[in-house]
């Protein structure tokens, strides 16, 4: 067993893994930065010139959702994608109900953001085989 | 007369396959329909494993001299040979072989990702870096079952559950085992709801999996847009390797984003991909054929596949354990295992485990940052894996 | 100063088309026009044989360098030749010299096809074998008019009804005579409505021809998934060479009757299958250079093709007053001449020969199982010339 | 006339008819075999287990439809496929005059026997040219 | 270990991007971001301006090899080079090399061109070769400038103010600049309604502008068919180095008026075009390497591209005087700056500025004559020009 | 100044120039003799044998309509296309107004003209970029 094993290149092995390892992280970590730099910018750009027109509100899931059960949404049929739809209309749901925001106006842009969240089901949903 | 007559049908009896079948041909169609009904009745990634299956199914009856896979075993391709001698599945291999398919089947991706819930959370980016975890384990797993280095590096791919990044490594470090890298790679994708769900209950608590994730902020098109150029040029300088895979991707993305050039975005998610998908598909198991395929090895990369995925979700969730103890709390250690990637599979595994610990606990937008993350994640390891072999 | 503005245009002139126009051209560029006027006012094949039209246009006018025939007459090409001195119409040929656009177009035929009456009536495949007839005799008369046994395969196939396979098996018999070959093929495959019926008459009496069939039997989604995989199988083993053409018939076939990859589907039926229809109507075209189609040949294709195309439906009568005969009035023989492919047109001729007789007779239905037939049927014929002459 | 003859190799000719003949019959004849046994096996098992779930009913014409004439279809515009819809109109009315049916629940999968009829004959019309 | 660890890191640094990265990278990184932000923007050309941005972003990251331009700039072509040691970028830029990509292009717009408004007024054609004057004072100019004749050939082609034109000359006489010559092409494209008004006003007067002019004749459908195959008959003739792309644009063209193949229409207008959009302009802009971009030469091309297009619009211009003169005012001259060709942009600044001086006055389906004139005027000039230089 | 121009090669430098206009403008001439020949031919045909059921009137711009001013299309949300639609629906309204035709049968085709020159302008939309 240990002759076996006396063949492989550990030192080889190991800084291969060590290597990965490092390099992953460090892109990534990289890349964590630029991204919260960017969002300090942009958030301090469209703060200071009021450029919010700019800004699309994603899809967020509602943080306080009145408890929907599972089983209330048993009628729909694609069973791969009830979750997102689940979230997608409690999101919805959600929106409707918070309270202390102006309802004629932005009611528009609220719809406009379960419907993205369809759509991102639906893109999801293409994208998942590959 | 009758003598031509049978000396005709003698020449055509020992051209056909019947005279040439050996059992291993008819264990590998065995398996190819093994995999059509998993893809038609168990829905196993359609899409892929379907054209895998078939073109698994026709390299595999004998005398058709529709693929050769001795013309692609070396690192130097004989080009005339395959213009000259080639079948079909040659021809179409190329794209393949020379790293086409996969790019593009990514510039679709791109053309189809959302990088909002990465960007409004940046620190979803560690979680898919700890998800190559699975890769790195696998890769001495594979090393310590005696592979050479550079097949163990094409087979610790497979945790990155990327399959065009799976096969854009195999292509070129282990060209013998692309039909069953792209086979376990695609398998196990399909099995992410299988797989995932009890490591992610063995490794965190229930307090953990209940924590709800507070809502991500907006992410302005300016940003989305700028997102694509920078990873391409932060990674693509660190590891130019990764550039013709991410490359791709984040040309799609940026296309979409810019709102500019709907026309071409619809191109490249729809029709450019299922033309891709259907050659590569048919060509990738085209290259299981039985020599390569029915050997020991097969069986190990099915093993050490599922390794991957097992270490890769491992290595998320515990990651995202570290981030819930130093956030305090505020991150839900199951969004983690979506960083091994399998777009949106292991976004929705996080999703619904954590809303059966906790039904109104909506983890899928928070779960899509790791996940696209780990796209890009796999796509680094890839780079770096093929600087140090290629 | 106006010396060299005279040589330039002298030059100009000597590169110029006009000075090299030759009586030939001219008569094929007529020609060319005969057949734009054929495929749109009346309607001839026009998916196909406008393309080729306008490629024969093009390459008979002289000096374009768009085309070159004789890269592509020997058995082995000199790829780097093509590459280094082609023009645009050989680049795109090279799709169908290996064989591919022919293997495509099928891919999305496959994806169109419904086997379902076929698998309900399996007595359909005689049919579609009986109506390969033509093939044969044809080939025997091309013999006699002093055609290589190679080009008189290459014409025999005309009979098949099926332009794809007729130019899979010409691109490598007789590539000199494709033009023709193509030309033919889809001329004839127009005129079925004209050429069948009266040889249906002649051959049928009118107490058959008012024969009802009883209604198919359902057909349940598996035996649909499974036939093509078995009809790969089966032929692939006896006639490899028939395994290119086939097999991705039957994986556009196994695609569609999954219902797992839509997305796939639809690229294969439209988008892929239109793109592979322009280069191959074009490049098919510009093989009909003056030098290989203005000869004594091509009249004699001409009217071979006509023979090709009656002695297959009389062949697929025949055999249907055969069945007629065995199952005791219960097959209607005009459902034989749907043998020769040309789907879904000679099924349509079946159907309404048979309607003249007796309005209340719907053959359709049961003429499509010995049309789906005879394109297996041709493919089958296909490989075993292809594996004698190849 | 047979001097011409005399080059020809008509062993060769005469063999590959011969081959080519019994290849292509008897290929045909082992399919024919395979879905016949398909048939058998396939009626069995669904006969057995009432799998019926999974069968669609093939947009079969009706046998016996009362004499459709073809002067009354003369509106249809598409001349090329003026037979399928005969054909399909006239299943569809056979099948809804057909008695003894029950008429509820089956009438959906009626309507989509014709819609399939339909559908094959716009596939159809898209795949003669090839 | 330590010292493997800190080779392998060591190796992987001196492969990497950063440490090849010279100024001029950068400075073509952000010349590509400008092109970028031009593209979406601005929203010049993005449907090609944004792949050659980013081509041109990704062949500036070093190491990534994904595009050797130095494979591409002998006569002769290295194809088992290509093959061997080729990058993504190279295999696709094979598509621009071979002439296939403008070709398709070609085809795709011929698809979606109605020459209705040019057969009704065939005057319009001198118009259209009067605005190719640009293509002539802007070769003088770049010989002047101290180009090679070739390279000022492929300079002047900007002036015809069609892309793909511009591409198919540029890469067989300066496959050097071709990248330079694409994005001049490009960008004054889309700066056509900035840089014709001041021109096309300094020229006339306004009572000329004030023109209206007569509605144009009905266009038989006969007429629609009979052009494309007339046009290409004749233009081929004569310059038959023009027939790649006249013969695409018109059996395009040929294949909409036809009426009978809009499936094969709608493929070429829509996904064909998309997808060979895509793979020209990455490849395109991929050629714009630093060594060969950030040159005096480009400053130069950049200069005479923009009198190109002033000394076309002027030419067109200054000839529809001659015509308001020869038809005694029936003709507006405003509609020869169409005559440039930048379909529809050109047409529509005509119809803007006649609309300035007269609000009743609607010219852009006259300028829509000179405007598709002008396409097949550039297309004779390219082909003068390759039979001269190539 | 002189001594650089005295390395060009002038001749050949003007002989392109002079070659290449005088074949555009040679080949576009013909082009225009056939165009108009055949205008003539067809117009010929078409008038001899009424054969006027083959022709498509073109989107052609009214020539006298009443003033239509710029600021009256501000509501149009696309910049770009304003003219054309300027340019469509003027045309259709002149036609609709254009006294001694028959309204009932033309208007069908008259309504053709302006969704052709709707379609004129989305596939100039199209064409725009290449
Ligand atoms: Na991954
Ligand atoms: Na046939
Ligand atoms: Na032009």
């Amino acid at each position: 067993m240990f002759e076996y094993f006396a063949d492989i290149d550990w030192t080889q092995t190991w800084s291969v893994v060590l290597v990965g390892l490092v390099v992953v992280f460090a892109v990534l970590i990289i890349l964590v930065l630029i991204c919260w730099a960017m969002g300090k910018v942009f958030s301090a750009v469209s703060g200071g010139n009021g450029d919010s027109g700019r800004t699309e509100k994603k899809a967020a899931p509602a943080p306080v959702v009145p408890a929907v059960k599972k089983g209330t949404v048993s009628p729909v049929v694609e069973d791969g994608i009830s979750d997102e739809i689940v979230a997608a209309i409690s999101a919805a749901v959600a929106c409707m109900m918070e309270p202390g925001k102006s309802f004629a106006l932005k009611s528009v842009r609220r719809a406009r953001e379960a419907r993205s969240a369809w759509s991102a089901a639906g893109i999801a949903e293409n994208t998942r085989p590959f | 007369m009758i003598d031509v007559f049978v000396q005709t049908i003698t020449d055509l009896w020992q051209e056909s396959g019947l005279a040439a079948m050996q059992w291993q041909n008819w264990v590998m169609i065995a398996i190819s329909f093994v995999l059509v009904y998993l893809a038609i009745v168990k829905g196993f990634e359609p899409l892929l494993l379907l054209p895998i299956a078939f073109g698994m199914f026709l390299t595999n009856l004998p005398m058709t001299e529709m693929f050769h896979m001795d013309y692609f075993v070396n690192k130097e391709i004989d080009f005339g040979q395959v213009m000259q001698n080639g079948g079909l599945l040659d021809y179409l291999y190329l794209g393949v072989k020379l790293g086409i398919y996969p790019s593009l089947i990514f510039l679709g991706i791109g053309a189809m990702t959302d990088f909002g819930p990465l960007i409004a959370n940046p620190k979803s980016f560690l979680l898919g870096a700890a998800a190559q975890l699975g890769i790195f384990v696998t890769f001495v797993g594979a090393v310590m079952l005696g592979f050479s280095p550079e097949f163990a590096a094409a087979i610790g791919i497979i945790g990155g559950a990327d399959g065009p990044t799976a096969i854009y490594v195999a292509k070129s470090l282990a060209p013998t085992i692309l039909g069953s890298i792209a086979v376990a790679a695609y398998s196990y994708m399909a099995l992410v709801p299988l797989i995932q769900p009890p490591i992610m209950k063995l490794l965190t608590t229930k307090k953990e999996r209940m924590v709800v994730m507070k809502q991500l902020r907006p992410v302005s098109k300016t940003e989305k847009i700028v997102f694509p150029i920078a990873v391409t040029l932060i990674v693509s300088l660190i590891v130019p390797s990764a550039a013709p895979l991410l490359g791709m991707l984040m040309l799609g993305n940026l296309m979409k984003e810019s709102g500019m050039v709907d026309r071409l975005v619809k191109t490249a998610q729809n029709e450019l991909m299922n033309i891709v998908t259907i050659f590569l598909g048919v060509t990738v198991g085209a290259t299981a054929t039985a020599d390569y395929f029915l050997t020991p090895q097969t069986l190990k990369i099915i093993v050490l596949g599922l390794i991957a995925f097992g270490f890769g979700t491992a290595g998320g969730v515990l990651f995202g354990k570290l981030m819930y103890i130093f956030t305090k709390g505020k991150v839900n250690p199951l969004i983690g295992s979506a960083g091994v990637s399998a777009v949106p599979m292991a976004a929705r595994v996080s999703q619904r485990v954590g809303a059966e610990a906790n039904p109104t606990n909506f983890l899928l937008m928070h779960a899509m940052g790791p996940n696209v993350a780990g796209v890009i994640g796999s796509a680094v390891v890839a780079g770096v894996l093929l600087a140090i072999f290629a």
